[in-house]
């Protein structure tokens, strides 16, 4: 791990004294490069020079660009931002331009590789903690709750009596209601052919102009079937559609019947 | 404790350290574990059979005990409370719809076939359907009919009779009943009321309960 | 012992007898079991917190420990006694740096987006770490954030408590000194709004270890 790669500062010191030795699949990222870096100032992260950092970041891209090592863009990004930032900070405050001062944003950057850091610090005692697992165990033997589920069923006199009410007094009623749910009628179907005629460009078969869920029930295709063609006669006879059939028993074909033709 | 450790490997550990470890030991593990397996796995110089004896009194009585498997020892929860494994739910639900009126034709028909019960709810009845309500024994299998394909035929149970606080099926409301109590439509078709009426009331009425009877020899006329 | 069981549909088991199930309830279940759960599977009238209480001095020093986790306790070996459980020792994926990194930000940040997380790293978190931790069942999926683009969240889990030995995530080490030193606060970059917006920052710390707070105020630490 990185720990290991630098483990002293002596490594990381000559890492950037001896124009270093690039190596930027080492790195997590800028913040990460960074943080390397500043180990070689030896202070606190919170006194730390982010000045010197800045720099020794720049050189570390320049070395890498002249060995030619391709860099992934947001070291690129980081090394404008810390280039913008050098001159902020090397530079006389100027009362005149907006945004934040040079040392806010060092000290904002200060407190990202801080952060890290403890991030990194904590990680590290989380992992060191006793594992279970490793250091504590769980039980060995376990015993799985076995869950029964009982359903009671309940029904009393009057579910029964009614249920049979309503079985006897389902025939008696068939005279008097007018069963039409398998029934398309053929102002149904007009209506939906007149919503749908105006997209029929081309031939199309009749049979798709059934409406949904009427195809299963042979009864209601059967209804849907007729009361669709006499729509389309009607509509024919309106000077709206064209309509064909290619042979007998073919598929009827229909098909918006466009000015031009006329 | 690193202490312990590191003296072991020179002189036992104190025995109740040594009950410690049998007691992490048996936890842990996956199985029984034997003595000389114990033994094994502690430091050097310890006597798991003594730490094993104290650990098992320290157990008496409590939640789990240790007890012997053929060779081996291990920790078990105590028979006793075998009752906290398991979660008895009790729920309860109404009879389906399609359930209710084919408990109901059974009881005014019966004994009746699948295929009259269909016939006469002018549905199919799903196995789900019977098979719950012989589940729930309300209804049994009776003899089987003596017409080709010897159809097997449904009648209610003694427990049907208990749940609806009936003394028998003939205490059933009849047609008429329902009709005065208002739970038939009055509006019955022409030709369905003899049907419906006269036959159930006296033809059928007649052969009705026939197993609940118990009349094995005559054969019903359907 | 049925005397006891049938007693207790009237009232509740003698505390000794609800210290014995609930060691049965914890030495049978590999997982943390919580009060309610306890309670739902004791008799009725049981008070497991109580018995618990009594169960967890019993065990102080002994080879096994009873732990709090969250709201749920569990039966572990003391660490101590690691060294008897190579054969138990289960080997877990080595995590990467990332994923260790990403863990513990999650951990101290929670609930935080994936953006909030790359902030801190300075580098894109790969799906990969994402998903290696959802998988171990260390991290969890939050709510979703109430800013612009409505991301999820991310925190711990029980099964990460339970595996690092914490009891909350309150007990998190250094969390304290983290946060005194404001390590903890999601700072916006001056000037540089489009990275870290504003609104991300009020969230965060309004969420930040509600759930902690809110079990401070709801239940009686034990």
């Amino acid at each position: 791990m990185q720990e290991e790669l630098f483990e002293s500062q002596a490594i990381s010191e000559r890492m950037v004294s001896e124009t270093l030795i690039v190596d930027v699949d080492g790195f997590e990222g800028p913040l990460d490069l960074l943080l390397n870096l500043s180990r070689t100032q030896k202070v606190d992260l919170r006194k730390i020079s982010i000045l010197d950092l800045a720099v020794q970041y720049l050189g570390f891209i320049e070395t890498a660009k002249e060995l030619r090592i391709e860099l992934a863009a947001d070291y690129l990004v980081m090394a404008a931002w810390l280039a913008f930032l050098k001159s902020r900070l090397l530079l006389p405050p100027d009362p005149s331009e907006d945004g934040p001062s040079g040392d806010e944003l060092a000290a904002h950057l200060a407190f990202q590789l801080e952060r890290l850091q403890a991030m990194r610090d904590t990680a590290a005692k989380l992992m060191a903690r006793d594992r279970l697992g490793r250091d504590r165990f769980v039980r060995g033997i376990t015993e799985d709750m076995i869950r029964r589920k009982t359903v009671h069923y309940t029904a009393n006199l009057l579910d029964l009596m009614q249920g049979y009410a309503r079985i006897r007094t389902k025939d008696d009623f068939r005279p008097f209601v007018m069963d039409r749910d398998s029934v398309f009628t053929m102002e149904q179907a007009l209506n939906r052919m007149r919503g749908l005629i105006g997209f029929a460009g081309h031939w199309t078969d009749l049979a798709s102009y059934l409406p949904d869920g009427w195809y299963e029930d042979p009864k209601k295709r059967r209804s849907a079937t007729a009361s669709t063609f006499a729509a389309s006669l009607e509509l024919a006879k309106e000077g709206k559609i064209e309509i064909r059939q290619e042979d007998v028993f073919s598929p009827i074909k229909i098909r918006k019947k466009v000015d031009r033709d006329e | 404790m690193n202490d312990i450790k590191e003296e072991s490997l020179f002189e036992a550990p104190p025995i109740a350290e040594q009950e410690r470890m049998v007691e992490a030991i048996l936890f842990a593990s996956a199985g029984p574990v034997s003595l000389p397996d114990m033994a094994g796995r502690m430091p050097h110089g310890s006597e798991p059979h003594i730490a094993l004896q104290n650990i098992q009194k320290r157990y008496l009585g409590r939640g789990v005990e240790v007890v012997r498997v053929d060779q081996a020892w291990a920790i078990r929860t105590s028979a006793d409370l075998a009752f906290l494994m398991q979660r008895e739910t009790v729920e309860t639900r109404k009879l389906s719809r399609a359930a209710i009126e084919t408990l109901a034709i059974i009881a005014y028909h019966q004994p009746v076939t699948r295929a009259e019960i269909e016939e006469i709810r002018g549905v199919a009845v799903s196995r789900g359907t019977i098979d719950q309500l012989l589940e729930l024994e309300w209804i049994k299998i009776g003899r089987r009919r003596q017409t080709p394909g010897r159809p097997v035929t449904f009648a209610v149970t003694e427990k049907f009779l208990d749940h609806f606080g009936l003394e028998n099926a003939r205490d059933l409301p009849g047609l008429k009943e329902l009709r005065a109590a208002g739970l038939l439509e009055n509006r019955p078709a022409p030709g369905l009321d003899v049907l419906s009426d006269t036959e159930n009331d006296e033809g059928l009425q007649e052969n009705l309960f026939e197993d609940a009877i118990e009349d094995l020899e005559d054969v019903p006329i359907y």
